[in-house]
């Protein structure tokens, strides 16, 4: 059907918007299935429908994820969809390519596949998208011979994520490329082969303006925070009052009334144990205030999106943590570990972590986990009077 | 044969030479202008990153673009965003302009930075997914395009992220985003009994609804569903093909607004449903860009300097937002469950618009 | 056992607070069951457990409530409270009394019970404490005389109440005491004849500093508001400024900053379409600022404790109604009575109104008994992206 | 025979002719004083409120007692405010010393108003009721005693409005006090089978546990409890005589703080629990006074002036309040319950103390 018209994609190549429409036909003049897509979406956009099955088990050897099965539910018009599967390319911390790396991927991909694909995924892996299933173990096995690893998939630990953090940020209070570089590696396994009750992630932000917006999308938020006071360069300030910046606008936006501003004297101050160590204060004037020296990471548990109990945010599970390579990050992956293994047991299929916690209660999860209940862990306490009383605690 | 579990590339072969150099050390940044970044660091060094929009959805062949411009113009390298942005790392401030100039000449555009509608974090839809109820990508160039002018500028009290998931899977951050476009089905799912007895565990089919809207159905050795109780998320779909969710004369999009995640300033927020439904209208989908580009002027216009489109709600208050926006309110807007009761408003004090 | 010795409650008698205890002993010399409660209630202090069995139906001709039945589970030693009940007086508006009908009550109460009493219960009625089965019919049959009748108990509308309001109020945005009595009066059977799922609650107050503490206490509270703006006299304005007040102070706690003071011009003004009507500036203020002139009451639903579901507060379900005697109150006795229908009619065995609307959603509660979905009922939209669509709503 | 239907007494009878003639008139007030209210009218008149703490379980002496005062006083009227205190309305300035002095002679305090310890909203514990973990009216005497020179003094940072409630039905405001003191019971109710077969409808039996903690026991035609589930609300106990709750050696007490009802500058907020269990010590029960007095005191010391309890929580943030009252925050308060989610802290931002 190469010459049947698509108007409506068409329309979509206008506009000043980079046309992924362009894209698809840019892909479709050296490859068959593209064409066939492009037709297929044409027609979704008239009939205002997708048309593809679930997919099926497909995958690779010596894994249980990393693809995603794909099949067109109209084989008949678009033999090329007949399945059009999905490869999750595990991508390097932070995003970062030398252009060889890219290209050996397009390389790939040419040879083996659509031509077409996401950079990146929602969850941040290299997606090469569509290809039939007798591609799949080549694909992998030339992948790897570049020295590529599949993503997650299924039941199993998807492919962490983390911010650009030192490698460009002034505000990085650990090391995020090499957190995930270094967990990642150590939880290949995991990641593979899918054994959970359903998906797990992790993101790291080195910050808390959580630019992996990890609090909303990770099972386990792993945000940079430092345990002293934020750092303030008097001379900066003295030079942004200088340029005219309305400093006390600044402390008025501070949400724990922690950072004080003397117009006379131009002198900025905080009370430490106030400070929450939200990032305002420090966003808006990089150049004079920086975080403080014992730098780690806070914890949050749950994070997840709707389906099926409600969308969760991520919360407080280790107000401090220390976040260094020096000593492997052990305790990161002692205490996840220790999560994973409670979830595996208690966790019902289909439940995330954050779903089993709720259900079955924080303390009980504190308790078994093994990590001290602190208030930084609530906003508020308990409103009801519904306390449990172990038996320990009771008199006989 | 492949290796196994050899992990990803390492990052550290992937970064350029001023990063290698200047790894931790990045003092201060600076925005001059939309797409810029000039970072600085303790050694002096200067690195100017250049933010350019994507399709996200990608060719090869564009692949092999920008790898051309990152040889000519950054040592080699480049990377990616959380919101799939191109970022160009350019060590040689004279190189910056001559970079944008050839970006321009094959139509990349340069912004998302600073106070700017950045790239919208989406997903497959039509494309490459079976559970979709809109498009993703065909959604995302229309808004886009509309709202061009917020990407290569800087002109908005605060950042704006938004997000588009084409289900309730909402793959994505569309729960807690500025503004989130939301595929959405309408009606109950028609069972196809034949899938459904081809090996379907029932029980866990019947304890998959959040709703318990789903029973077995001894008679057919299947499930019924009390279509009272169902309120299409399609997670029974998910889980069963026998299921079908998707109904082309009601699929559609709702508009949720109000989310955000960084601490700075507030706590993080989820986004709230402003607008429960839309109607899919490929291509252009032209009722969504104009819900999109009212709400974004609406707040635009109204909220203070720095303040996300969360924060600006909730200090005016949610029936000022309707107010302002002239965006209608229904009952379809007031939460029915497992977590309502917060919502309701719990107090005597309001605004009467 | 007249003579048993009552250590712990003697201790009570010390401290400056008036003890309950003195005020039990001085009912024990008139009465024989007061003098077994002081030895019964001295027992409980010694083994820190009550003594009082489940009430069994006990009542009086033609009412299902207003009679609390208790029992002691040791008539053997306290053989005068075998049979101790509780009789509800539902109390006149604002409990005001003239001295003639407390002093009725007490002739009554000396001749046919303990001589002891609750002023008041936490309900709102006159509790007459401690009487045997026998005397519950001519202990009513009196009261009646006198003009009194019972307070509601069981499955029924409990008594209203409501706050001083216009009897010694310059807050007071509706007549709180009228509306109490005509409102109560109109419901005398809901009051006295159990026919619900459970208890409701209705209560009073003329503005938002809920002196009845309607919204936790109520199912249906009732808050005192205005439509246009508050009031402010410049000249009282000018002569609180004289007097030292700190107004700025007064506007820092505007929630809604729509407060504003000119230093200079010593002048007030409010943005009246932004104020909440949270009351804080006319406490503060009360010589200058009074509420508006277009003044009604807003309707709040859903309030009770923390039994079984958890606490629930009232939440708003009418931003706006007038509350006038002219009318005969009857926009809100029209109202209340659908929603008491509805419940009746949706609502499951001890289900409280806001935990049946809880369960089955506002949408379904507002569409049936017919009230408009506003944005003021809530403090935000939802979250979830799970609307429900009514068959006419859909394409066929 | 009585006269069905009649209703309360008519308040036109009971009020005092100064409210007669003045009835929605007042204009403004003052509190010259603790305990002491003017209320000025259009007309000029002025009333002075004289409001008295009560035991609120009062004997008809007691009763006597305050007409004969209010007859020689306030032309023979009185009234009594929600927290069951005695309002002596005197319309004659002359008047209002000698009444306060006439009331001290029987021994009973002024005060109450302003920012001020007012009297306890309470209940019935031992005295009464068949539920109680704890009393009602020597718990108020012991913490009013301990607390008394707030009452007659107005010298706290704002009003402080304390409940009292001796189970978890927490009759009264509990759940949305400054300072509520909840009588709680600790192990699951121990079941009666005899008690339980006299009658009893197991389905509405099983059905009343929140948690889903009784099932039917078919063998001995009653119900049996997973103690693993059960968080001893009572509710069961209020529904059967069969489940005894009551257990001298664990029931006790907890402390919630920080609600309000008052719409005034922030919304109405629910109490949350910050001491999980006091054991019950009568007759004074020292430790839950001291415990309370803490709170009070830790406030008093920290807030702004005009903040309430909870008000003052929110602005310094509940970790600190632990800090500063050197309570021991445990995981016993935590939420576990329908509603946790919202209590869990979503975001990064908090103090370490
Ligand atoms: C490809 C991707 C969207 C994209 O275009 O980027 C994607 C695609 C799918 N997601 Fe997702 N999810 C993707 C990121 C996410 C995210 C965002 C994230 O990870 O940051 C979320 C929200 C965060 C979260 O995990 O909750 C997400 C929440 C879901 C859910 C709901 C999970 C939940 O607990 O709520 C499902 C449903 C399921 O798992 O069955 C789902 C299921 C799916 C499936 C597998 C549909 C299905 O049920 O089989 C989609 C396959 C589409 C296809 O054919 O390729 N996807 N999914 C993203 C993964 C690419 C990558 O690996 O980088
Ligand atoms: C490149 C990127 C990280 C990465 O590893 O890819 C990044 C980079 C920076 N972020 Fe971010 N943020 C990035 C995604 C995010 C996200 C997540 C998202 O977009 O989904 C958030 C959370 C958004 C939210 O809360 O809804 C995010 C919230 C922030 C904030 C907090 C803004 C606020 O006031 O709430 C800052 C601070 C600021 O902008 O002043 C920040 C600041 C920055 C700085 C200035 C940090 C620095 O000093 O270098 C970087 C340039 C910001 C800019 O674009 O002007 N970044 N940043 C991400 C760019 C995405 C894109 O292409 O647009
Ligand atoms: C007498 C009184 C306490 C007092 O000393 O003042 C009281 C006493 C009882 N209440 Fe109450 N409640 C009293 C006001 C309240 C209040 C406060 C209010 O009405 O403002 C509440 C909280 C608000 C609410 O309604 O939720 C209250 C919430 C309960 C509950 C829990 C209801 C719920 O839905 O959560 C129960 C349990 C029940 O109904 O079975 C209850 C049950 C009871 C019972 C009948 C115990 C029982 O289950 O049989 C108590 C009888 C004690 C006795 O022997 O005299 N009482 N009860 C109050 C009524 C006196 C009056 O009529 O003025
Ligand atoms: C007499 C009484 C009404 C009644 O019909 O009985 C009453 C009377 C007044 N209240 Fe009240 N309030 C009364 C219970 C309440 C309650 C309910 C309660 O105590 O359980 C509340 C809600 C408390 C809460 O939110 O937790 C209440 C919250 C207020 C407020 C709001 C205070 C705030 O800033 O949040 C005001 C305004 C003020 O005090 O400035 C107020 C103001 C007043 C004024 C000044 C109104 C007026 O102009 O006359 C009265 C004297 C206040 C005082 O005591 O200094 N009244 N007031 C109640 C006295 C109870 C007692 O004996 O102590
Ligand atoms: S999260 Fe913090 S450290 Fe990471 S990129 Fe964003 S601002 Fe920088
Ligand atoms: S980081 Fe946030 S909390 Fe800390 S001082 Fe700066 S603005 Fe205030
Ligand atoms: S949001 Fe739904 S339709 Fe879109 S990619 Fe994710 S699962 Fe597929
Ligand atoms: S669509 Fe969702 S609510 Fe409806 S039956 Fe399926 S799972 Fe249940
Ligand atoms: S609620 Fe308002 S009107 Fe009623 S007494 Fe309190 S302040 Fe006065
Ligand atoms: S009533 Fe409240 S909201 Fe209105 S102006 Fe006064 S303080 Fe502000
Ligand atoms: S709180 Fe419990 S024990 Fe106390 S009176 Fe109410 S029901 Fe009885
Ligand atoms: S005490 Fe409460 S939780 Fe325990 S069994 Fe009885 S009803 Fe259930």
């Amino acid at each position: 059907m190469a010459d049947k018209k698509t108007p409506q994609l068409d329309e979509l190549q206008n506009g000043q918007w980079p046309s992924f429409v362009t894209e698809i036909k840019r892909a479709a003049v050296k490859n068959e299935a593209s064409k066939d897509l492009l037709h297929l979406l044409e027609r979704s956009y008239e009939e205002k429908r997708g048309h593809w099955k679930h997919g099926g088990i497909v995958g690779v050897k010596g894994y249980g994820g990393g693809v995603i099965g794909r099949y067109t539910d109209l084989p008949e018009d678009y033999p090329h969809l007949q399945a059009f599967h999905t490869v999750r390319i595990n991508a390097p911390s932070g995003w970062f390519y030398s252009t060889d790396s890219l290209r050996k991927i397009c390389d790939i991909w040419e040879k083996r596949g659509s031509g077409l694909m996401n950079l990146h995924g929602a969850t941040g892996d290299a997606i090469l998208l569509g290809t039939t299933t007798d591609q799949l173990q080549p694909i992998f096995d030339e992948l790897s011979e570049e020295g590529f690893d599949l993503g997650g998939s299924g039941s199993d630990l998807r492919s962490p994520s983390c911010c650009v953090g030192p490698a460009r940020c002034e505000h990085a209070c650990y090391d995020t490329l090499e957190a995930c570089y270094n967990i990642t590696n150590a939880f290949q396994d995991e990641l593979h082969r899918p054994m959970w009750p359903y998906k797990s992630k992790i993101k790291f932000s080195g910050c808390a303006n959580d630019c992996t917006a990890s609090i909303a999308r990770a099972d386990c938020a792993v945000i940079g925070t430092w345990r002293d006071s934020l750092i303030i360069d008097p001379e900066e300030v003295k030079k942004y009052a200088a340029s005219g910046m309305n400093i006390q606008h600044v402390c008025d936006g501070c949400p724990t009334d922690a950072l004080k501003y003397n117009a006379e004297t131009q002198e900025l101050s905080v009370i430490a144990k106030d400070c929450s160590r939200c990032m305002h204060c420090i966003n808006r004037m990089p150049k004079a205030i920086t975080p403080g020296k014992d730098r780690g990471a806070t914890i949050l548990i749950g994070g997840k999106s709707t389906i099926v109990q409600s969308a969760f945010m991520g919360w407080v599970i280790v107000p401090f943590m220390k976040m260094e390579e020096a000593d492997d990050f052990e305790e990161f992956k002692d205490v996840i570990t220790r999560i994973w293994e409670w979830w595996d047991e208690n966790g019902k299929t289909r439940e995330r972590i954050g779903e089993t916690i709720y259900r079955l209660g924080m303390s009980k999860f504190l308790t078994e986990v093994g990590l001290p209940a602190v208030p930084q862990m609530v906003y508020r306490p308990r409103a009801n009077p519904y306390v449990f009383w172990p038996e320990d605690e009771i008199k006989k | 044969m492949a290796i196994l579990d050899q992990g990803p590339l390492n990052y550290k072969e992937n970064i350029p030479p001023i990063i290698v150099d200047n790894y931790g050390k990045w003092r201060y940044h600076e925005n001059p202008k939309a797409g810029v970044l000039k970072h600085v660091s303790e050694t002096g060094a200067e690195l100017y990153s250049i933010r350019v929009g994507s399709p996200r959805l990608v060719s090869i062949d564009f692949v092999r673009d920008i790898c051309k411009l990152a040889d000519e113009y950054c040592d080699g390298y480049l990377r990616f965003t959380t919101r799939h942005n191109v970022e160009f790392l350019v060590s040689d401030a004279a190189k910056v302009e001559p970079l944008i100039a050839a970006l321009g000449a094959i139509g990349l555009p340069v912004g998302g930075t600073g106070a700017s509608i950045s790239n919208i974090v989406h997903t497959q839809g039509w494309v490459h997914c079976h559970t979709p109820a809109t498009d993703a990508s065909g959604v995302v160039k229309a808004v886009m395009d509309d709202l061009y002018e917020y990407f290569v500028d800087m002109k908005l009290p605060a950042q704006l992220k938004m997000s588009l998931a084409c289900c309730l899977n909402m793959c994505g951050a569309a729960h807690c985003s500025d503004l989130a476009i939301v595929g959405v089905h309408r009606t109950p799912p028609r069972i196809d009994h034949e899938k459904i007895r081809k090996g379907t565990e029932i029980p866990s089919l019947v304890a998959c609804c959040p709703t318990g809207a789903i029973r077995p159905n001894p008679k057919e050795k299947s499930v019924l569903v009390n279509e009272a109780k169902c309120m299409y998320c399609g997670n029974c779909y998910t889980m069963n093909p026998g299921m079908e969710i998707i109904d082309p004369q009601n699929d559609g999009i709702a508009i949720l607004v109000g989310g955000k995640v960084a601490n700075a300033r507030t706590n993080p927020m989820f986004s709230r449903m402003v607008i429960p439904f839309i109607e899919n209208n490929p291509p252009r989908w032209p009722e969504v860009t104009s819900a999109v580009r009212n709400i974004v002027e609406t707040w635009a216009a109204n909220a203070r300097k720095g303040e996300k489109m969360g924060e600006w709600i909730e200090r005016i208050g949610w029936e000022r937002f309707f107010t302002l926006t002239g965006i209608e309110f229904s009952d379809k807007l007031i939460d029915d469950f497992i977590f309502s009761r917060e919502t309701f408003r719990t107090g005597a004090a309001f605004k009467y618009e």
